[in-house]
Order: structure tokens, then C-alpha cells, then sequence
């Protein structure tokens, strides 16, 4: 008897536990370079809206396009240079941009490197550091893996490469800062947004990868960022992306390392 | 010339006795190695508040919940049906071709890439059936993860039970489900409970398919449609994006604790069933 | 309370639905897969070694060789181990001993497998780079961690086959002023040998399908391997590394990835399940 | 009292197959009431198959199948609304190996009760006595009534399995073998009970010990390839067997 007891409250409490939701909800999925940028601003919508939650998934820019076509999330979030057809149906929205830093270890002598010495490091033909002004060391190329919206808007914008087959892959941004962070010979390149201590920003060009030459239009690796939504966004959705938009919400990307839309 | 018996014997329990010393040297250095650096970190306030700044600071409370929820509703679904499915195939089928065949494929099943079950449950639970990123698409994927292992060490523990004991349960007007529940399913609990075990243990440190079905949220869950992340998933974000390694070795600390004790619990408790029936 | 016919019935829609969402998944992901195989070509999806998504080129050679070698490297470092620590812990270790080491290993089992990934990228990796080169992410530091993470495995089923072994067979060769190592490796290992197979073969299944720890320490080149320092990508890696950025074709491709390592799996599944049959019958 | 009120159980024409193989031909046996019925022959001659046919414990086995009838008190126990799980709680059945429950001693005697649905505690207690003490357990065990049955020796299960068997006051007792792997003590414990039981129930005794079939049996049944060669009064077969078989078997010349 007291065990049927039991699983009477216990079937209760799931059923008044899984009804329990009086909130409006909105989701956000996709490109991780955005994701923490999500999370921040959701957190700060929701401290002045505590009757909305919004959660915010990672993925990547494909699972943004998926979910947001699929309705699985409201709002799907993708860092892709050009959008691909799956995305044509979506109503796209760009909130940011995004700057591509070439990273190596602090350790590492290199200031600069040109586009072309860019290239052909990532394609192979350089595979040294001496060939380009660093110690007798082999470079390890790090890149991210095929279909990340860093990787193809780092290729399309740098043009010509075909990746070298040893590159090490990491799939995340935060993985190949932590890779170059650990590997004194390595190179990679990352979303300017998560640039930290740990790792070196290299000159392209001879220009600094920093807030101010992006907007000044001096840095050439920058791809937009896109918000998707399945028609036009209304309700929750678009005072969400609103918000997205306002200066101060701008102001407080451009202070993490994002650039405003405009 | 030959050499004695004796060097040989002492010469084998050498070499052996030094590789199995390697052995548990090794797992204890994983165990220490992330015990020291993450027991300093644990504390009260650690587990029981909420993260801040994607986790860089604060602690992890609402991991917590998803660590708990998640393989409790888990376990749930897959223990009744996995424990419910041996007993059907071992007591009431016959031993035939069909049930060799569903033996081989839940043994193949066991043994597929956790990454496919997560696959089968963003497509299936997440996106056909609109459950979203939440912990009843992370739960139900995980059941059907563990169900395999569940419905194979039960079924083993249940032919386990001599032939004998049922015989009499029957000569003495037994019907077969009394048979079961009265003398196959209490004999057969210690290695029913190492299956639900092995579930739970399987569910907690699973990384790949929680991600993929319950999503990586920091909020606490108000409703089983809430997305969370468990602490397996927020060691590997925490670590993997280098966001804070204090926080991400005081996760790894109480994820390992967290076994333990689950662990512990399921030995004592069968302990004690096994020594209250003798 | 329920009737018999009752309870049957209950029981057996239960293993009913319990057995088709399990077939579901299997049927699922060759639906995923299979018709990219045929349209791709299955020749051109398991023997080139070009993988370029963005071009549309998907040939997977240099993963299934990645996944052999990382596997083959786990056996070689988990199997001695393992097999090694399951004759010393079964048969020269008090039982008082045993029982307290056997359920610790065990308990190992559970230990996540991204704790694992994340010892072998922030200890091992970094000596492998400072001792012999390379990127240290690599072929090896998947193997060794790999060989560490089956260790619980095969440690524990080999003991359980040993501990199986007749003591009867054991007394009468120590009665015949055997030692005990000369009784263990002329007469306990043979007895125990499929036990210990079929616990090496569960280890290569975990081997072959581990990811988390895999993607973490393996460094996931796209490339057929030259030496043990080379960084590689398995099957299991492809998948998981790609999958939340795939659309189309490269989305196809990679639940075909999954088709050719469920099969892996079956193929495994059937040796081991050779084998136990075999013990069944020498029984 | 007439002959044909007293007979409990009756076969007709009993054939038994396991698949296609013919394990017994053409039983006809009557088992009379309050009587112990002694079952001998050689291995493999249908004696075990037999006995258990008679509460249906072969169906247990895949591939048997029955042709015939078994009269149970005049009602056909394979074709009737009689279910089975009723019919085996008036047909009890001791096996050859003694298996105690892996439960307590008290609750192996009151399985089957418990099964009938008694749950009353004074009305179990009194079984338990009722059924150890014509076991001959009682005195042995009444302090240790909480012990695993598997703790007790060969001689003292084999008597728990035959309280099990009274605690349910079946009709019939099925004996195979009781005593095949019991010492000479422990054995007469359990022929002793016998003989006091067959005035409330009707025994059949599987046997491979002819002396133990002369020493306790009333009638005694000799099987042979599956046939019922000979049923006669024990002292008869023994005496004065019809059969040249079975005189040879009982002076131990068979084969």
C-alpha cells in the first residue's frame, strides 16, 4: 500500500511538474560563435521580462537553420558568410558581425603574416615557422571542421585553400583556442568575439584584428551574423530581436568583442 | 636448459603483479587527478547556486537538477521496459530463431556509438515530435540508449535462476507470473540491479547524446520541456571552451562523487536485500 | 489483481514496443544512410580517401583506417593490461583482496569518458608532443587513453571467465605438483580463453564507438595515418565533429558514416557471439 | 465401499509423445484412494514421465503432447474446464532433488497457501506446524523457522518439500524419487511419513529401489519401454510376479 502511495505522489508531482509552465518561452539555436553572446542578452532580457524564458542551444549554423525551418527554435542563429538554399525560405535578420582572428601561442615570435603566407600555410606549402620569420618548427595547422560557417567564411574571405590533411580539427571556437593555447606550434583561427590572454591575435596585412579596424573596414576577415526566423518575426520573437538591435544592447556586443550590425 | 618451475613462477607473478599495479596506479592517478583539483572547489555554495557568466563563476545548481533528472527519468522508462521485455522473452516465449534474432540485434544495439542514439532522438524527439531541447528528449533518448544494456543483463540474470525453482513454484499451483514475480525476479535482482546500475552510470557521464537532445541550457528547469545540461556536458563546455578550469574540475569532482554514491547505494541496497532474504 | 492472460498480454505489448523503438533507431539510421550509399557509390564512400564536403567529395578510407589503427592501439595497450591484471587479481591475489579491487575497477567504468579526453589533451598529449614531435593530438594519445578506458572491461569479464574455470580442474593440477603459474597458463587461460576473447572483443565495440573522448585526444585530421604521432579522425569523430554543421549531401554522408560503423558493430557482435556459442558447446 | 468409488485416479489409454518420439504406450492405471501406489522399473522406462503427467508438470517441456484420458475423481484432468493450476494444487509433487525455495523456511511451507490467497498470520502458523510436524520437521525446526531453506541438509529439504506439498491438503501426493539422494535415516524419516499420510491422501511413489516400494508400498506398478508391464498388491508382484520381466528386475537380474 505505502509503495502505491508513493508512485501516486510521484506520478503526480511529474504531471503537475511537466504542466507547470505558465511562461512564454522562446528558443535560440545555432552558431556557437553567437551562443554566449545569446546567453548574455538573454540574461539581461529576462532580468527586465521575468515572465519569458529564453533558452539559448549551441550546434552551430546548420542546426540554426534546421531547427528554425523545423520550428524546433523560434529563432535560429547562423555565422555563415553566405547563407545556404535551406535557409532561403527563412526571413534572416543580420544583428552582428564578426571578426575572424588568425591566433597562435603567445610563444610564438610571429607578428604578421600576409594573405598569401596565409594560404599557403593552411594549404600546406608552408609547413615550417623558420620559412616565415619563426624557429625550426613544424607549423600545426589547426582549422575547424567541414561546414562550420568560421571555417567556410575564413576560406571564402582568404580564398584558394584546400585545407592540408594533417590539420588538426576542433569543432568549436573555444576548442581551437585551447588547442593553440596548449601547442607552441600551432595556428588557428577563431571568432574575434572570444580573443583572450591565453592566445595571440596575428596582424593580417599588417592590420591589428581589433574592434576599431574592423569598423574602420581595415580588417578584411569579417562575416555577418545572422538571426533566422520562419516568416516575419512577430510577438516575443521580434520584441526579442528588437531588443537585440537597441543601442544598448549593440554597445554591449561591441564592449564583449562583436561588432554592431550597422 | 630448463628453468625451474619455481624462477618461472616467480618470474610470471612478477611481471603480472607489476602490469596490474601499472593498472590501478593509472586509474587512481585519473581518479586523485581530478579529486585534488576538484574537491577544493566543492563546496556547499558551489553546488548550490546558480552559474554565472556561462559558468566562469558561480556555481552549479541547476547542473545538479539536470544531473539527477535527466538519468532518473532515464531510468524510468528503460528499466520497467527493459526488465519487463527480458522477462517476456525468457519466461513466456519460446526459445526460437525470432528470439536469437532479438537477442543479436539488442546485443548490436548495446554496442552502437551513443553519438547514433543521439542523432535518432534530435531527429526524432527534438524536431518530428516538437519536444524541443528538453530533458524529456534528453530522458527518453537516453532510455532507448541504455534500454539495450538493461534487457540483455536481465535476461541473463533471469535464465540465471535454476530450472528447478520455477519447477516447484509450478508443482505447488503457482501461475507463471506468479512464478516470476515470487521466486524468478527476486532470485535474478542482483543482476537486474547491476543493468539498472551500469543505465544510470551509462546516462549520467553520457556527453554526446545529452547534447544533442536535451540542449546545454544554464537555467534551472521549471517544466520537463525545459531544456538543462548535465555535469558531464557542462565539464566538457567548461573545460573544452577553456571558460574556467576551477569550475570545470569542481564538476568533474562531484560527477565523479556522484557515481560513486549511486554506485555505493545500488551495492549496499542489494547487500542488504540479499542478507535480509538469507 | 490481473489476471494471468492479463499480465501476458500487458507483458508482451510492452517487449513488443520496447523491441520496435529499438529496431526503429537501426531502421532509421540505414533509411538515413542507405540512399546517399547508392546514389554516392558504395566503392567511392569507403575507398577514397578524399573527404571535402564543401566540394561534395565524401570518401570516408582515411576514417576507417583511423578507427582500425586507433582501435588495434587500444588492444595492444588495454589487452596485455587488462588480461595481465585479470590473472594476477583472479588467481594471486587473496579473494578478500579481490573483492574489494574488482568493483573499484569496475566503478572506473563509469568515470566519463570526456574526463578521460580531457586527462589525455592536458597530461598526455602535451608529453607525447615534448617526447617524440608531432602535434601530440594524435594517433597514440587516442590509442593509450582508448586502451585505459577498456581497461575496466576487459579486466572484469576476464575475471569473471577465470573465476568460471572448475576449481576441481585447478586442485587436480596442483595435486600433480604443478605450480601455480604452470597450472594457470597450461590450464586456466585455456579454459578461460573465450571468456577472455569475448571480453577483448566488447572492448574493441567500446573502442570503435567511443567518441567524446576520441574527438578530444585524437586531433581529427582528415588523413590516412603514416606513423603513430599523426593526428587522425575516426568514424565515430566524423560524425559528431560534422554532424551540427551538415546540410544535404554532407548531412547523408554522415549517417551513412554511421551505417558503415553499425555494421562494424554487427560484424563484432557476430565474432563475439561465435565465440560465446563455442564456449557454450566445449562447456 | 465398492471398487470403483475408491479409485482416485484412473488412465485410459495414456500414450505420451515428445515430438515424434513415443515415451509412454498405452497406460491403463487405476490408483485407488488412501493407498501408496509404488512405481518401479528400470531407467528410462516412462516412470518419471508418467508420474508427472498426472498433474501436467510435462507440459512444462517443449514438443510433449498426450493422447488419452487421466480421470481425476471421474473428471478428464487434459480435456476439462479443470485448470491447471487447480489441478496441481490437489495433485502435489515431490521431485528426486530436494529444492528448497531460496526463502525462509516458513515461507516455503506457505508458498502454495499464500498463492491460494490466505494471508491470515494465525491460520499460516497453524499450516506450518500442521504440515512440518507430519513432515517429522517440526521438532527439529520450530525455533529456526526464519532460516534460509537452502541452509538446512539433503534430508531435512526433501521433508520441507514435502510439508510444501501438505500445507496446500492436496488429494494426491506425487512422489519421484524421494529419496534417491538421502542417507538410510533420513530415508525411513520420510517412508515413516508416508505411511502415517496415505490415511488422508493417496501416494504414488516413483522408486528405484524396489525395497522400498516392498517396504511401503499397497500396490506396485512395474514399467518397462514405456508400458505398464504388471500392477498388482506388492506382496503379489513381489511373491508371485505374472511377468518373467518383472521377476527379473525385483532380483536384481535384469539386463
Amino acid at each position: 500500500m505505502k509503495k502505491h502511495l508513493i508512485l501516486f505522489c510521484f506520478i503526480t508531482a511529474v504531471i503537475f511538474f511537466g504542466c507547470g509552465k505558465g511562461k512564454v518561452s522562446v528558443t535560440l539555436a545555432g552558431s556557437t560563435a553567437f551562443q554566449p553572446f545569446a546567453e548574455k542578452i538573454a540574461d539581461e532580457y529576462m532580468k527586465a521580462n521575468p515572465n519569458i524564458t529564453i533558452t539559448v542551444q549551441g550546434g552551430g549554423s546548420a542546426v540554426g537553420i534546421q531547427s528554425a525551418n523545423s520550428g524546433a527554435a523560434q529563432i535560429g542563429m547562423a555565422d555563415l558568410v553566405k547563407l545556404p538554399d535551406e535557409a532561403k525560405e527563412l526571413t534572416s535578420t543580420i544583428v552582428a558581425q564578426d571578426g575572424i582572428a588568425v591566433i597562435v601561442n603567445p610563444k610564438n615570435k610571429i607578428e604578421n603574416l600576409s594573405t598569401e603566407q596565409l594560404r599557403d600555410v593552411f594549404n600546406g606549402k608552408i609547413n615550417n615557422w623558420k620559412e616565415i620569420g619563426g624557429g625550426d618548427e613544424p607549423i600545426t595547422v589547426v582549422s575547424r571542421e567541414a561546414g562550420s560557417g568560421t571555417r567556410s567564411s575564413f576560406e571564402k574571405i582568404v580564398t584558394g585553400i584546400k585545407l592540408v590533411d594533417k590539420a588538426v580539427i576542433q569543432n568549436s571556437n573555444g576548442t581551437i583556442r585551447e588547442t593553440v593555447a596548449n601547442d607552441e606550434n600551432s595556428i588557428g583561427y577563431i571568432s574575434h568575439g572570444i580573443l583572450n590572454e591565453k592566445v595571440k591575435g596575428l596582424k593580417i596585412d599588417n592590420v591589428e584584428c581589433t574592434t576599431e579596424s574592423i569598423i574602420a573596414n581595415n580588417y578584411k576577415l569579417v562575416r555577418p551574423i545572422f538571426l533566422l526566423t520562419k516568416g516575419t518575426p512577430a510577438g516575443e520573437v521580434k520584441k526579442f530581436i528588437d531588443y537585440i538591435l537597441t543601442d544598448e544592447i549593440q554597445l554591449m556586443i561591441k564592449k564583449d568583442g562583436l561588432l554592431p550590425a550597422k | 636448459m630448463r628453468v625451474s618451475p619455481k624462477y618461472t613462477q616467480i618470474g610470471a607473478v612478477t611481471i603480472l603483479g607489476a602490469a596490474t599495479a601499472f593498472t590501478v596506479a593509472i586509474l587512481i592517478f585519473i581518479i586523485i587527478f581530478v579529486l585534488e583539483k576538484g574537491l577544493p572547489v566543492l563546496s556547499f555554495n558551489f553546488l548550490f547556486t546558480n552559474p554565472s557568466d556561462m559558468g566562469r563563476s558561480g556555481g552549479i545548481l541547476p547542473i545538479l537538477i539536470g544531473t539527477v533528472l535527466l538519468p532518473v527519468l532515464a531510468i524510468i522508462v528503460a528499466a520497467p521496459l527493459g526488465i519487463c521485455t527480458s522477462v517476456y522473452l525468457v519466461e513466456f516465449t519460446l526459445e526460437s530463431r525470432v528470439t536469437r534474432l532479438i537477442r543479436f540485434g539488442t546485443d548490436c544495439l548495446a554496442g552502437v556509438p551513443s553519438i547514433i542514439f543521439g542523432l535518432f532522438g534530435f531527429i526524432f524527439f527534438v524536431t518530428i515530435l516538437g519536444m524541443g531541447w528538453s530533458i524529456m528528449s534528453g530522458g527518453l533518448s537516453l532510455a532507448l540508449m541504455i534500454l539495450p544494456t538493461i534487457i540483455r543483463t536481465s535476461e541473463e540474470a533471469i535464465r540465471a535462476v535454476p530450472k528447478a525453482y520455477r519447477e516447484v513454484s509450478f508443482s505447488l499451483g503457482a501461475s507463471r507470473w506468479q512464478t516470476v514475480r515470487k521466486v524468478v525476479l527476486p532470485n535474478a535482482l542482483p543482476g537486474v540491479v547491476t543493468g539498472v546500475v551500469l543505465g544510470i552510470g551509462r546516462s549520467i557521464e553520457e556527453t554526446a547524446v545529452v547534447i544533442f537532445t536535451a540542449g546545454s541550457s544554464l537555467l534551472i528547469p521549471t517544466s520537463l520541456f525545459d531544456s538543462t545540461r548535465t555535469m558531464a556536458v557542462h565539464f566538457y563546455i567548461l573545460a573544452r571552451e577553456g571558460l574556467s578550469m576551477e569550475n570545470a574540475y569542481g564538476t568533474a569532482a562531484s560527477l565523479i562523487i556522484a557515481v560513486l554514491i549511486v554506485n555505493l547505494t545500488a551495492y549496499w541496497m542489494m547487500h542488504r536485500f540479499i542478507a535480509k532474504r538469507n | 489483481m490481473f489476471s494471468e492472460k492479463g499480465v501476458e498480454r500487458l507483458l508482451s505489448v510492452i517487449a513488443f514496443s520496447a523491441i520496435s523503438a529499438l529496431a526503429l533507431i537501426a531502421l532509421f539510421i540505414f533509411i538515413e544512410g542507405i540512399p546517399f550509399l547508392l546514389k554516392y557509390g558504395i566503392k567511392d564512400f569507403l575507398l577514397s580517401s578524399d573527404w571535402r564536403p564543401e566540394s561534395g567529395k565524401f570518401g570516408i578510407y582515411p576514417m576507417i583506417s583511423a578507427s582500425f589503427w586507433v582501435m588495434l592501439g587500444a588492444m595492444l595497450v588495454g589487452a596485455p593490461f587488462g588480461i595481465a591484471g585479470a590473472i594476477f587479481l583472479a588467481e594471486f591475489t587473496p579473494k578478500t583482496v579481490m573483492h574489494i579491487i574488482k568493483p573499484a575497477i569496475e566503478l572506473l567504468a563509469a568515470v566519463p569518458s570526456v574526463i578521460y579526453g580531457f586527462i589525455g589533451v592536458v597530461v598526455l598529449a602535451p608529453i607525447i608532443r615534448e617526447v617524440f614531435g608531432g602535434p601530440g593530438l594524435s594517433l597514440l594519445a587516442g590509442a593509450i587513453i582508448l586502451g585505459i578506458m577498456i581497461l575496466p572491461t576487459v579486466i572484469s569479464i576476464s575475471i569473471d571467465s577465470i573465476l568460471a574455470v572448475p576449481a576441481s580442474f585447478r586442485e587436480g593440477s596442483l595435486a600433480l605438483g604443478a605450480t601455480i603459474w604452470q597450472t594457470v597458463h597450461m590450464l586456466t587461460i585455456k579454459a578461460a580463453k573465450s571468456g577472455i576473447i569475448a571480453s577483448i572483443i566488447l572492448g574493441m565495440g567500446r573502442a570503435i564507438g567511443e567518441t567524446m573522448a576520441v574527438i578530444m585526444v585524437t586531433g581529427n585530421a582528415v588523413m590516412i595515418p603514416n606513423s603513430a604521432l599523426d593526428s587522425v579522425r575516426t568514424l565515430t569523430a566524423n560524425i559528431a565533429l560534422e554532424m551540427s554543421y551538415a546540410t544535404g549531401m554532407h548531412r547523408e554522408a554522415l549517417f551513412a558514416t554511421g551505417v558503415v560503423l553499425f555494421i562494424v558493430i554487427i560484424f563484432l557482435n557476430a565474432i563475439a557471439s561465435v565465440v560465446i556459442r563455442k564456449k557454450v558447446i566445449t562447456k | 465401499m465398492s471398487l470403483e468409488k475408491n479409485i482416485k485416479i484412473d488412465t485410459r489409454h495414456l500414450n505420451l509423445y515428445f515430438f515424434e518420439e513415443k515415451i509412454l504406450k498405452d497406460i491403463n492405471l487405476e490408483i485407488t484412494s488412501n493407498q501408496i501406489l509404488g512405481i518401479i522399473g528400470p531407467a528410462g522406462s516412462g516412470k518419471t514421465t508418467f508420474l508427472r503427467s498426472l498433474n501436467r508438470m510435462n507440459e512444462l517441456e517443449p514438443g510433449s503432447r498426450i493422447e488419452g484420458q487421466i480421470l481425476l475423481d471421474g473428471i478428464d484432468i487434459y480435456n476439462s474446464e479443470l485448470d491447471v493450476i487447480s489441478l496441481r494444487k490437489r495433485v502435489g509433487i515431490v521431485f528426486a532433488l530436494p529444492v528448497a525455495l531460496p526463502m525462509s523456511i516458513y515461507e516455503n511451507v506457505v508458498y502454495g497457501v499464500r498463492l491460494s490467497g490466505i494471508k491470515d498470520k494465525a491460520r499460516l502458523d497453524e499450516i506450518v506446524e500442521k504440515s512440518l510436524s507430519a513432515a517429522f520437521l517440526w521438532d527439529e525446526l520450530k525455533d529456526r523457522l526464519n532460516l534460509s531453506g537452502l541452509r538446512l541438509s539433503g534430508g531435512q529439504q526433501q521433508r520441507l518439500c514435502l510439508a510444501r506439498v501438505l500445507a496446500m491438503e492436496p488429494d494426491v501426493i506425487l512422489l519421484d524419487e524421494p529419496c534417491s539422494g538421502l542417507d538410510p535415516i533420513s530415508t525411513s524419516w520420510i517412508e515413516d511419513a508416508l505411511i502415517e499420510l496415505k490415511k488422508n491422501y493417496t501416494i504414488v511413489l516413483v522408486t528405484n529401489n524396489t525395497m522400498q516400494a516392498a517396504r511401503v508400498a499397497d500396490k506396485t506398478a512395474f514399467f518397462l519401454m514405456g508400458e505398464l508391464l504388471e500392477v498388482g498388491l506388492t506382496k503379489q508382484i513381489f511373491t508371485a510376479p505374472v511377468k518373467q520381466e518383472t521377476n527379473d528386475y525385483i532380483t536384481g537380474r535384469f539386463g
